[in-house]
């Protein structure tokens, strides 16, 4: 292949980034928390894009299952707990800002180094013991095409049992909280409520 | 009455995710299943698997979905998808290799590591789908979202339950 | 020309976190942080994912070698998975810890009446003030 | 023979299996009988693994069966041995206070939820302790952190629990966030994970910019995770507002186990040499230890609820280890290690003696308190013998690590930071004093004194943990050396790193 390629690959992710940090954005400025949810959706449809782009195809997958679908059903559902417009914020941080600028300056001054992105021979890359051995050898010590599964589930599996048990510690701790209840229908003094509140309601419109 | 009017607003999406429902399933199936050879695995096809569910309740009403998987038989899956995955680790152990060792569950290395990733992954994939849904179910049920879509009701949220 | 691209796409993903780690930090609402936090966490999985990638490379997908499609196994060129095993595991650590903290949230709304930091505090004073007066 | 090779795994799959058999049993007596039979088999294997390790052995476990930098690998030398077993101690004899404590201050529904939210707690912390692999320790600790957001949020007070667990949610996530990007700044400049690989790996690379970024994040990570001086604002209202059975194990426990990954990440990885000697780390983090214990101790004298007093104390002591830390001599690091030990079984009877006195007071304020002793006489002299080992008055396990951490501070030639130590532990006779007399020489209040039920000592099962745990702090006094010479092993291990070079020298043949 040409030069060219990489350097459109280059674009792309670069394009879709730009995108990103727009959204971003749009979300620390909104007060409407709707719409900022919203956004958070549409930020992870996006980084799913930039996740294909970057060849992680399987990360693209769940991003897009957990980002765009579950995380976003759990925030709208927690909004509907709460309220729906924040309280404005009429100062800025400065303080805040400063922490912010100095982390991202000690980011920034880290990447100086850093082998380019892209860089075949990087470290990460080219480690025959690591990453390397994965991609040579596991079709011989596991055989299965997606290289993926094989580290996943195979070679880095005890990882792999620790993020099962950080899901099962999160379900555990949403229902010590919110407990599990069978929300019983109530037929008769709560419905009735609801529907005087109802009536309220639409005399008030 | 308002029950009714509620149904018929519907209607059209009931019937689309009727359809919607079994095809989520299949490829839910399809994805876990199928990790070895695409892109996909465990995780992903658990939270598809959850997502057919999510819509049900979103559509139905939550209060419907929890008939067809009541949240004991969630309860009961999450903690059985954790001890699938490590008691294959348990496994190999008593057939004489180290933690999660799959080369020696058969004869041949290479296929059981095929089955080790297999139940591996289906210990995580069925993990993920319940507590997915017993998620859903935690952050919706003190409302219904079928009822609120038709008819919003200031929430004051103060109510208490300890 | 590539080196200048590739480090646009190093800082851009930084300001991403930063603006994430901006919105922890300074906004008062709650949920804001939330979602603050995913947006930081989503950016370290571009830093990862970006040490990963390799120039013209593909998917870590083995293809099957097919003289039809003119793909020789050897030529193909594959990103490096590792990085991509640590997303996922930190995707479900990122989801995982919203959920608890989502959860957090609604209770403290129920008990409070209020997901602003600053009103939670007013509170929180008011009772401990009201704690002293009457001891 | 099947058990000699694989005990070490056991130790974290055991917590890992029994937390969804007590979600399954949904029942508060079996969860609490499974969890406690668990925990007692994790004592026993952690008390062979050190007895392993004793003997000059070097745990490396290869999980799956790949080698190390492959695939994940456990690496135990003396350092992880003596904190496993201090964390498996701890749980239990906590584990064993907490039913009574959790009857009386949780919904019984909930109990379930709560004791496998420990044992996922307690995986957690097993699994950073035992682990050599840098992304694992991520994996746990987040593992360890959400099962506390969880219990922390079962507070009494839950008004005020919730909001403290959220705090710690929102710091705890940064500080988790920038372990994680610290550690992929590692993998970019090295393209290894397995810890005892970077450090092999490190060696080589001269000066880096991505390291020093990397070495930079992951210890402001870590600083927020042991609540050190600076970032610490989580950790008071996490104690104060937790169940009392959860912040004596919290006590004991979190905190200590990310110094130790702090020290792993110092000493092993890095190496002290570019610790403290090219980073000149330890102008950074020695002010910042040394204003910690001093500010913190008074801070502490002016609160006005005993588990508030002792958390800020805690806060002080996380200042002495990182002070110790920052010797990188090996009395220093001896010292560090001592008062980890000594300091976890002493601040966790604390806790456990103020439950007691929450248990039939329900409250663990200073003014509400007055001549308890009369009525709790148990559990109060209990309170008084802990508190002076936290003062290190002599014969008290806090006597030796104090006397060892100020030898070490004048053998290094630091004067003026022996010297405040001892004004601070001064400044613990007053805000420990200050208790002790509210306990025995203030007048009764009146108004608490209703119920009859409240002038018995606390249950023997409340007092029978508080009062071992009492014993091994008062043993560790009287007979030092058992601590001293693990701490020294330990010490020695880490500063030579020998064990790390003997067994993965063909490292350097990859390109």
């Amino acid at each position: 292949m040409s030069i060219d390629t990489v350097v459109v690959e280059h674009v792309i992710v670069m394009v879709l980034l730009t995108l990103l940090i727009v959204v971003a954005i749009g979300i620390i400025v909104l007060n409407d928390l709707l719409a900022a949810i919203i956004l958070s959706g549409l930020y992870s449809i996006i980084s799913a894009t930039v996740f294909v782009a970057m060849d992680a195809v399987d990360v693209a997958f769940t991003e897009a299952a957990v980002g765009a679908g579950i995380s976003t059903i759990i925030l709208l559902g927690a909004l509907s707990f709460t309220k729906r417009i924040q309280k404005p914020q009429e100062y800025t941080n400065y303080w805040a800002l400063l922490i912010v600028c100095v982390t991202g300056g000690a980011l920034i001054y880290g990447t100086l180094d850093m082998p380019r992105y892209g860089d075949p021979s990087s470290p990460a890359n080219s480690n025959a013991q690591v990453a390397q051995h994965y991609l040579t050898q596991s079709k011989a010590e596991i055989d299965v095409p997606n290289v993926v599964t094989s580290v996943l589930a195979s070679y880095r599996s005890y990882d792999t049992l620790g993020e099962t048990a950080v899901v099962f510690t999160a379900a555990i701790g949403v229902l010590s909280l919110m407990g599990l209840r069978r929300r019983r229908r109530k037929e008769d003094p709560t419905v009735s409520e609801k529907q005087q509140r109802r009536q309220q309601n639409e005399e008030t419109k | 009455m308002q029950k009714k009017i509620t149904q018929q607003r519907h209607r059209v999406v009931q019937v689309i995710t009727k359809f919607l429902i079994p095809m989520i399933l299949l490829f839910a199936f399809y994805v876990q299943f199928h990790g070895d050879f695409g892109p996909g695995g465990g995780f992903q096809a658990g939270v598809i698997f959850a997502s057919a569910f999510i819509l049900h309740g979103l559509i139905f009403g939550e209060a419907r979905t929890r008939l067809v998987v009541s949240p004991n038989a969630l309860r009961i899956s999450m903690s059985f998808g954790l001890l699938l995955y490590a008691g294959t680790g348990v496994v190999s152990l008593l057939f004489g290799g180290n933690y999660l060792d799959y080369s020696v569950l058969l004869s041949n290395p290479i296929a059981g590591q095929h089955w080790g990733i297999f139940a591996v992954e289906l210990g995580v994939g069925i993990t993920v789908g319940a507590v997915m849904i017993s998620l859903f179910y935690c952050f919706s049920s003190r409302r219904d979202f079928s009822e609120e879509a038709a008819f919003p009701i200031a929430h004051n949220g103060l109510d208490s339950d300890d | 020309m590539i080196e200048w691209l590739a480090l646009y796409n190093d800082w851009a993903v930084i300001v991403i976190m930063m603006a994430g780690f901006y919105i922890m930090i300074a906004r008062y609402n709650l949920v804001k942080k939330i979602i603050g936090l995913s947006i930081f966490q989503t950016g370290i999985f571009y830093f990862y994912v970006g040490l990963g990638k390799v120039d013209n490379g593909t998917a870590p997908i083995f293809v099957e070698p097919s003289a039809a499609k003119g793909i020789v196994e050897e030529v193909v060129i594959y990103s490096n998975p590792l990085p991509h095993v640590l997303i996922l595991t930190a995707i479900v650590v990122s989801v995982a810890t919203m959920a608890v903290g989502l959860a957090l949230i609604v209770r403290i709304y129920e008990k409070y009446g209020s997901i602003e930091e600053d009103d939670i505090q007013a509170i929180d004073n008011k009772y401990i003030c009201w704690l002293d007066d009457n001891n | 023979m099947f058990f000699s090779s694989h005990f070490s795994v056991l130790l974290v799959i055991l917590p890992l299996m029994a937390a969804p058999i007590c979600v399954l049993l949904r029942n508060s007596q079996s969860a609490w009988l499974v969890a406690l039979t668990c925990n007692f088999f994790v004592l026993l294997l952690s008390c062979v693994l050190l007895g392993y390790v004793l003997d000059g052995n070097l745990v490396q476990y290869k999980l799956g069966g790949w080698a190390a930098p492959t695939g994940i690998e456990y690496y135990v030398d003396a350092l992880n041995a003596i904190l496993i077993c201090v964390v498996a101690i701890i749980s239990f004899l906590t584990l064993i206070y907490a039913k009574q404590s959790i009857h009386k201050e949780i919904a019984k529904p909930r109990h379930y939820l709560f004791y496998a939210g420990w044992l996922l707690c307690l995986t957690g912390l097993l699994g950073i302790l035992i682990t050599g692999d840098a992304f694992n320790i991520f994996v746990f600790l987040e593992i360890s952190s959400l099962s506390m957001y969880m219990l922390i949020a079962l507070g009494r007070e839950r008004r005020q629990a919730l909001v403290a667990a959220f705090r710690y949610l929102i710091l705890g996530s940064i500080g988790a966030s920038f372990i994680l990007l610290g550690i992929g700044f590692l993998y970019a400049a090295t393209g290894t994970l397995n810890m005892s690989d970077l450090a092999q790996r490190l060696v080589l690379i001269d000066e880096s910019r991505t390291v020093i970024v990397g070495f930079s994040f992951i210890t402001i990570g870590l600083l927020i995770k042991t609540a050190m001086f600076p970032v610490f604002s989580w950790l008071p209202n996490a104690y104060q507002f937790a169940p009392s059975a959860v912040s004596a194990f919290l006590a004991g426990t979190a905190t200590k186990v990310s110094l130790y990954v702090f020290l792993r990440f110092f000493y092993h990885v890095f190496g002290a040499e570019y610790s403290f000697g090219n980073l000149l780390l330890g102008y950074v983090l020695l002010p910042l230890a040394v204003i910690g214990f001093f500010v913190m101790s008074i801070v502490a004298i002016f609160q006005t609820d005993i588990r508030r007093v002792l958390a800020y104390s805690s806060i002080a002591q996380i200042g002495y280890i990182v002070t110790a830390i920052c010797m990188s001599t090996q009395a220093g690091l001896t010292a560090g290690i001592i008062h980890m030990v000594n300091h976890a079984f002493i601040k966790t009877a604390l806790f456990i003696a103020v439950g007691c006195i929450i248990y039939r007071y329900g409250t663990a304020r200073t003014s509400d308190l007055g001549g308890i002793i009369k009525t709790m006489p148990w559990t109060c002299s209990a309170f008084i013998i802990a508190g002076l080992s936290l003062i290190g008055v002599p014969l008290t396990s806090g006597f030796v690590s104090k006397w060892y951490l100020v030898t070490a501070a004048i053998s290094s030639g630091w004067w003026v930071v022996a010297i405040m130590v001892l004004m601070s532990s001064l400044m613990a006779i007053i805000y420990i004093g200050r208790i002790i007399e509210i306990f025995c020489f203030k007048d009764t209040s009146s108004a608490l004194l209703v119920d009859s039920d409240t002038l018995k000592d606390a249950p023997l099962s409340m007092l029978l943990p508080l009062w071992l745990l009492i014993a091994i702090s008062v043993y560790s006094g009287i007979n030092g050396d058992a601590v001293v010479d693990l701490a020294k092993l330990a010490a020695t291990q880490l500063l030579d790193n020998l064990p790390s070079l003997a067994a993965s020298n063909d490292v350097r043949n990859a390109p």
